[in-house]
């Protein structure tokens, strides 16, 4: 068995999932008040009050702890050509057929996607849940600016959760990704198969 | 964390069927809709006549209980008496608010006495004001009443002393307030009508 | 009020001024809104300020304040200038065909008689033309010069559309406006309603006011019709019972009058008051005087009161001035008054001139206030920072508060502005230690009585021997009081036509004046309220609201008085012949088959009297008719004119510009010091005007949350050309001054107020509401009444509240 | 009158109907202001604080009638005053008494997230109840008058109730009853505008030839209408809007958006879990076999 290779720290692992379980308890919160159907989820939380009082608070966390995050791999996401020639290919991906993919960095494309989804929605989540934030912002807000916040919040959660979803079928579709996440360290073979750009980087091979 | 095929799927089951269970309208706790329960239904209703204006509105003030010896009335509200000809069951902003009158923390509770330069109120019993103010008002009208003018003239009259009679006071003590300042012969003595 | 509150929804023009009834009395008001609603009728609102009235009114004009006389002197031209009058009524039912002395005459503003020392008319030639048969001279053709018609015509030629709008500042087209609209009612099918208030009796020509008001109605014929009529809308809830009572200095219960130091002969006093009719026919109700004061002697004094001590008439105390509150204030300011007793009523912030009232108060050894509130009054000695700036330690005043009861708390009557009697109940009891307003007055009088018993003392005649036969004499109950001065029989009361028999047996509850006598066989404290509560039991608490003729005379609803009677001079609105003038809305009408007469309301004539015997409808008059010419009753003569307000924003008065005697009411009453406490255009060249706002009532409601909530914090409102001038924009703080005293107000700038073109200049108006003071739950404020003059009405001295002069600047 | 309906029509954030088989008896109600008649005493102001046992703040004057300043969670109702001149040289004061409309077609209840926090009766009033509002302020976003208020004490919504539980015992609201002039009437809403009719004719007559009944068909008709003598401009009267509607906005996100982005994430999921056991997972065969 080789050796395994390191892909996240413990502090990015930590950062991660903060951002990752503010994130399904803003988004159980946000959902519960999006549509009466899950309006049940606000029992959660301790009732539709609390709900409403816990779910800014909430996303205030996973903004913060997102802007970590984002500044951390920054520079890691930027588009390559490689990145353009898989996405190119992202039917084979989706099939399986990965024999022939470009040799990509420490993220694909479809991860860099996420990455720049992330960072526009998070913050328009953040601008437009402070001028709804009752009672504390909404107040000093005209009442035009909340219906457009109101529309652009709820836009951006949906975008942003469609995307996690994604994310997460992801992680669990490709196996030994979610290793990567708990215990930081991914097999040589699938750094190998997924990441070869990054993984030649890592052991120089 | 390894999440096997079998245990996802289980996840993705539960998901999907507690989803679509909610869509179908199976959200907990049904909501209830009732309206504030109506405030006046075993209150005591008692006819009266608004005291400010002379349109004199009809009142209908409402008092807590049901008059039982053990547990007196308190005033809670107060509307306008729709059987009145004049206003109908209507008041003014000042008659609608009237319970704030009633109950209104200006109201004065004990008798209070305030001596000669000083700077506060000290409560007095009812009967040392009585008798203290009889004592002033006689010891003056003896003092100044004047039973014959100039000319030799009866003319009976105390005008040392003045009074100005409450304008929202009933007759019944508008007639006894006459007939007491008269019987003291007084003159320098005026109702709000003047002003 | 002549009529009632409901009986406004029968007029067809209601004519709002000096008054402002949608602000200050609301739920009467609605009765305007239902003619309009129902009849069509028309409101005009002529005022200083577009009020709340104004905001609903078909025609608004604007006026300056204390104007009012020139205004309706016009609208009395145009009347008569264009023959708009109800020939038949005025021809019949007034003065007009009488004839005037020759002596009589008016010069430049001056009536005949006139003493500028005194500021007082020798009113002898003041009179009608009387025959050798004792009746008024009358020239029914109306040719005679002397006669009133063309005496008044001649008066009031002056006021043309073109002076009145100069001297009022009311535009041209506006006044003709108003006229053209009040003229309209001159025929007999058409009525109008005049609603006043304070806006005409707070000035130093108050009851002219009102009388150049009667005047127009009068021509019109509105006078006794349902829907017509001179409404006086009373300022508070017992105002009206109480004047009735006669809680004022010169009076006695039911307008009967205290005797002054020269009526030392009761006949005398009798026969004065008692008049004979002065034309033939006439009934001159007054004739019955002695009943109504030997009645009330009775009632007070019980057995003492006999008819060889002439019922005790020497122990009522005799007048050598009038005691008005303005003269008491003046008395007490020269430390003439020891002690002064305020039940329910706030001097300090209702009297004029507060430096002058509070000055005033601080010299008193004694001041008792009761009062269900902390008034301002009862406070007057403490600091209350910029609001009421006094050292406490300087005041040698002894005060008493007692807390009294309020409406809630108490039964009794209250007198609506309706002249209707109506009972209220208990329903809780007062707060903490507050006891109800008799059993206070008791506690104070059986004190006094118990020293004066053991004690001796000044007189103590009427005080030992007043009736004082109540169950529990500490705590005289309503009932028993209301019993008291609606009146009962001491002796079996028999009829006067058959002396066998018996109207009402001894001890029983009289059913009205009508049974009053005056051998001392009847007792009745007030005879006006007398058959409030007869033998049928209290009839002021009746509670039947049906209205069998639909137009709002509810006669089994309550009591009026007199003799329930809802509309006065209702003969009026029958022609001579005793048909209504109007069917559709018919009062009363003579019937008759049954020899009486009858309707809607009880008539207020003598009921079988056929109309043929010519007795006219105006019975309270010895003349039998209604007078334009005002004989010796008013004190600045006979016809209303035009005089400037004490203080004017103009030099002299437009009418008489050459005569200084005749520039404000040359009657009025000034003390000697106050006239260096009034000020000159120069430095205050602003009219200033004081008025009541909706959302409160005097200086009580500031006590009340909701209303607090309502309306918090005091304001003065100006114009848009006057804030541009001072550079005073809303919400900015201003300081708004008179020679007397200043106070600092919030500035509400309006369109409401507006610049007026007088005598070609620009005047400008400043509008301050009253309520505010320095106790209660608004936000603390200056009592407006430090800006007003020490200045009343030259008949009842009302103070002058409606115009004077201040300046304004931005704080 | 049926009154006394209070029948449940419609709940927030509930997809299911309410209990609505009953007939509506004389149908809904309506109260009536007729600003012709107002002279904005504001006893309305005060019953309604009064009945509801509510009490504003003692604020300042700011150079105007209008107190308190703006809605609250205290006031439900408040009177606006506006100084114009329609005609040239000719003032008219016009007050309107603002408040709940009680739309037929509620925004506010559109709005909310929290299941029968707001609740139309079949009356036609739009209550709400603050037991189950959760405080988040959509209803404001959703009300085309600018009513509602979240109160700084409770954080929970308030607005004009049209007295329910007044109307609920077969008497009218506080303010109708108290109202001096016969401004405010309430009854029927086929009598209202009947009597809005008559007022109408009444007002023509008196020379307000554009007089007419404000009932805006944007938000389904109101339960509270307005007479207005000046009908072709309602924005006179402090800004009445002119043709008030539920924002495209506020349709947009609690009408379609809703059900299609709550199926977008439905389907997403499916999509995954379909991909999942068509396709299978994405295994590293170099892996497998160095295991």
């Amino acid at each position: 068995m080789s050796k395994p290779i390191q892909r996240y720290t413990a502090r990015e692992r930590s950062n991660h999932w903060i951002v990752a379980i503010a994130f399904v308890l803003a988004g159980l919160s946000g959902l519960a008040l999006f549509h009466p159907a899950f309006f049940f989820l606000t029992n959660l939380f301790g009732g539709g009050p609390w709900t409403r009082i816990l779910h800014p608070f909430i996303g205030v966390v996973m903004f913060l702890f997102f802007m970590a995050m984002a500044a951390r791999f920054w520079r890691l996401n930027h588009f390559t050509a490689a990145d353009r020639q898989w996405m190119a290919r992202i039917g084979d991906v989706i099939r399986n057929r990965d024999r022939g993919l470009p040799e990509i960095g420490k993220y694909n494309a479809g991860q860099k996607y996420l990455f720049w989804t992330m960072v526009v929605s998070i913050p328009l989540l953040l601008l437009s849940g402070i001028v709804v934030w009752q009672p504390w912002f909404a107040p000093y807000f005209p009442i035009w600016l909340l219906r457009i916040a109101v529309v652009v919040h709820a836009l951006a959660a949906w975008i942003m959760i469609l995307g996690i979803i994604v994310h997460v079928y992801a992680a669990i579709w490709v196996k030994g990704s979610v290793r990567a996440m708990t215990r930081g360290t991914v097999s040589e073979a699938w750094a190998k198969h997924h990441h070869r750009a990054w993984y030649r980087e890592m052991t120089g091979k | 964390m390894q999440v096997t095929r079998r245990q996802f799927f289980k996840i993705c089951a539960a998901g999907v069927g507690s989803s679509s269970l909610v869509a179908l309208g199976f959200a907990p706790g049904e909501a209830l809709a009732e309206v504030r329960a109506f405030k006046l239904a075993r209150t005591t209703e008692t006819r009266n006549t608004c005291p400010y204006c002379s349109v004199g509105c009809g009142l209908l003030i409402y008092s807590l209980g049901d008059k039982a010896k053990n547990a007196p009335g308190e005033i809670m509200h107060i509307e306008g008496d729709p059987d009145h000809p004049v206003n109908r069951g209507t008041l003014c902003p000042k008659g609608a608010g009237l319970l704030d009158f009633v109950h209104s923390p200006g109201r004065l509770k004990q008798p209070e006495y305030r001596a000669p330069g000083s700077k506060e109120w000290t409560p007095i019993s009812w009967d040392d004001a009585f008798t203290r103010i009889a004592k002033l008002m006689k010891d003056d009208r003896d003092k100044n009443f004047i039973a014959k003018n100039d000319k030799g003239e009866t003319v009976n009259r105390w005008v040392s002393t003045g009074m100005l009679a409450a304008s929202a006071s009933s007759n019944e003590t508008g007639y006894l307030t006459q007939k007491i300042a008269r019987s003291l012969g007084m003159l320098a003595f005026d109702n709000q009508a003047r002003v | 009020m002549t009529n009632h509150w409901v009986d406004i929804k029968n007029t067809d023009l209601v004519l709002i001024m000096g008054g402002n009834a949608a602000e200050a009395h609301p739920c009467g008001f609605k009765w305007v809104t239902e003619a309009k609603a129902h009849r069509k009728a028309r409101l005009i609102v002529v005022d200083p300020r577009f009020t709340r009235s104004a905001a609903v009114s078909d025609y608004y004009a604007p006026i300056r304040a204390g104007t009012d006389i020139a205004f309706l002197g016009g609208v009395i031209n145009y009347l008569l200038s264009n023959d708009k009058i109800h020939h038949e009524y005025v021809k019949t039912y007034t003065d007009f065909s009488f004839l005037v002395k020759d002596e009589f005459a008016f010069n430049d503003g001056l009536y005949s008689g006139y003493n500028p020392e005194k500021r007082s008319y020798d009113k002898s030639t003041w009179g009608y033309q009387v025959g050798a048969d004792g009746y008024v001279v009358t020239d029914p053709t109306l040719q005679n010069p002397r006669c009133v018609y063309q005496m008044m015509k001649a008066h009031y030629a002056r006021y043309t559309p073109d002076v009145v709008s100069s001297i009022c500042g009311t535009p041209k087209e506006a006044f003709l406006k108003v006229c053209e609209m009040i003229a309209g009612t001159a025929t007999p099918n058409k009525t109008m309603t005049i609603m006043y208030a304070l806006g005409w009796t707070q000035h130093s020509q108050g009851s002219q006011n009102i009388r150049t008001g009667a005047m127009v109605q009068l021509l019109l014929g509105n006078i006794g019709v349902a829907g017509g009529g001179m409404n006086a809308l009373r300022g508070h809830s017992n105002i009206q019972g109480l004047t009735d009572l006669g809680l004022l200095s010169n009076l006695l219960p039911g307008y009967m009058s205290l005797p002054n130091d020269a009526e030392q002969d009761y006949k005398a006093y009798v026969e004065k008051r008692a008049s004979k009719p002065l034309r033939p026919g006439q009934l001159s109700y007054w004739q019955n005087y002695n009943k109504f004061f030997v009645s009330n002697m009775k009632a007070w004094w019980g057995d003492a009161a006999t008819a060889e001590n002439n019922w005790c008439y020497d122990w009522l105390p005799k007048l050598d001035k009038g005691y008005d509150l303005l003269q008491v204030f003046e008395n007490m300011n020269q430390g003439k008054v020891n002690g002064y007793i305020c039940q329910g009523f706030n001097p300090l912030a209702s009297a004029p001139c507060k430096v002058k009232v509070s000055g005033s108060l601080a010299k008193l050894k004694y001041l008792v206030i009761i009062d269900p509130l902390a008034t301002e009054t009862s406070e007057f000695w403490q600091n209350h920072g910029e609001y009421n700036d006094v050292d406490p330690a300087k005041i040698q005043t002894e005060v008493f508060r007692l807390p009294s009861t309020c409406f809630a708390e108490e039964d009794g009557s209250l007198v609506s502005s309706s002249r209707v009697l109506q009972w209220h109940w208990k329903a809780a009891e007062p707060p903490g230690d507050a006891k109800g307003d008799q059993e206070i007055m008791a506690g104070i009088f059986l004190r006094l009585r118990d020293l004066y018993k053991k004690g001796g003392g000044a007189f103590p005649d009427p005080i030992l021997n007043l009736t004082w036969k109540h169950r529990q004499p500490e705590s005289p109950s309503p009932e028993e009081l209301a019993r008291e001065f609606s009146g009962k029989a001491l002796k079996d009361v028999t009829d006067p036509k058959d002396p066998a028999k018996v109207l009402v047996k001894a001890g029983e509850q009289l059913n009205g004046f009508a049974e009053l006598r005056d051998d001392g066989s009847t007792s009745c404290g007030c005879w006006i309220f007398s058959g409030a509560w007869s033998e049928k039991g209290n009839l002021m608490a009746r509670r039947d609201n049906s209205d069998p003729y639909g137009i709002g005379q509810t006669l089994n609803w309550a009591f009026a008085w007199p003799a329930n009677r809802r509309v006065l001079y209702n003969r009026a609105s029958c022609d001579p012949s005793g048909k209504p003038y109007d069917p559709t809305r018919k009062l009363i009408a003579w019937d008759a088959a049954s020899g009486k007469w009858g309707g809607a309301d009880i008539p207020d004539f003598k009921p079988d009297s056929p109309p043929e015997d010519g007795m006219n409808p105006f019975i309270m008059n010895p003349e039998g008719v209604a007078r334009f010419f005002a004989v010796g009753l008013m004190a600045e003569g006979p016809f209303p004119e035009h005089y400037e307000p004490m203080e004017s924003p103009l030099a002299n008065n437009p009418m008489h510009p050459k005569n200084e005697m005749a520039r404000a009411n040359p009657a009025a009453r000034v003390f000697k010091e106050d006239w260096a406490s009034f000020g000159k255009p120069d430095q205050f060249p602003y009219v200033g005007t004081t008025y009541r706002l909706t959302e409160h009532f005097h200086f009580w409601t500031k006590h009340a949350r909701l209303n607090a909530i309502i309306q918090p914090e005091q304001f003065v409102e100006i114009g848009e050309d006057l804030a541009k001038e001072k550079g005073i924009k809303d919400g900015d703080h201003v300081r708004v001054r008179s020679k007397r005293g200043f106070i600092v107000a919030v500035a509400v700038v309006t369109k409401r107020v507006r610049t007026l073109d007088v005598e070609g200049r620009k005047v400008h108006t400043v509008g301050m509401p009253i309520h505010w003071g320095f106790m209660g739950l608004t936000k603390n404020g200056y009592i407006t009444n430090t800006l007003t003059p020490f200045v009343g009405d030259a008949n009842t001295q009302t103070p002058e509240f409606k115009a004077f002069l201040v300046n304004i600047e931005k704080v | 009158m049926a009154l006394q309906s209070l029948d449940i029509k419609a709940r927030s954030a509930t997809t299911t109907p309410s209990p609505n088989v009953r007939i509506e008896g004389a149908g809904p109600v309506a109260k009536l202001i007729d600003i012709s008649k107002c002279i904005g005493c504001k006893a309305c102001q005060v019953a309604c604080m009064e009945w509801n046992d509510l009490r504003d703040e003692v604020g300042t004057n700011v150079g105007v009638y209008d107190n308190p300043r703006d809605l609250t969670d205290q006031s439900w109702t408040v009177m606006r005053f506006s100084e114009v001149e329609v005609e040239q040289g000719r003032l008219e004061w016009l007050i309107r008494k603002d408040g709940c409309m009680h739309c037929a077609d509620p925004g506010c209840l559109k709005a909310c997230p929290s299941p029968g926090a707001i609740v139309q009766y079949s009356n036609g009033i739009v209550d709400f109840h603050e037991e189950n509002c959760i405080g988040c302020g959509y209803c404001i976003t959703g009300c085309p008058f600018n009513i509602p208020r979240i109160s700084k004490k409770d954080n929970k919504a308030y607005k004009c109730t049209l007295c329910s539980d007044r109307v609920g015992v077969g008497l009218e609201p506080a303010c109708v009853k108290t109202c001096p002039t016969g401004a405010i009437v309430f009854g029927s809403k086929v009598d209202m505008i009947h009597h809005a009719e008559g007022r109408i004719t009444d007002l023509k007559e008196r020379g307000y030839s554009n007089a007419a009944l404000y009932d805006p068909k944007g938000v389904g008709g109101t339960h509270v209408m307005y007479v207005l003598q000046h009908g072709d401009k309602p924005e006179l009267y402090a800004n009445l809007p002119k043709d008030p509607n539920i924002s495209p906005l506020v349709s947009l996100w609690k009408g379609v958006t809703k059900p299609l982005m709550s199926l977008g994430l439905g389907l997403a999921v499916f999509a995954g879990f379909f991909h999942y056991v068509t396709a299978g997972p994405k295994e590293v065969e170099e892996e497998e076999k160095t295991d």
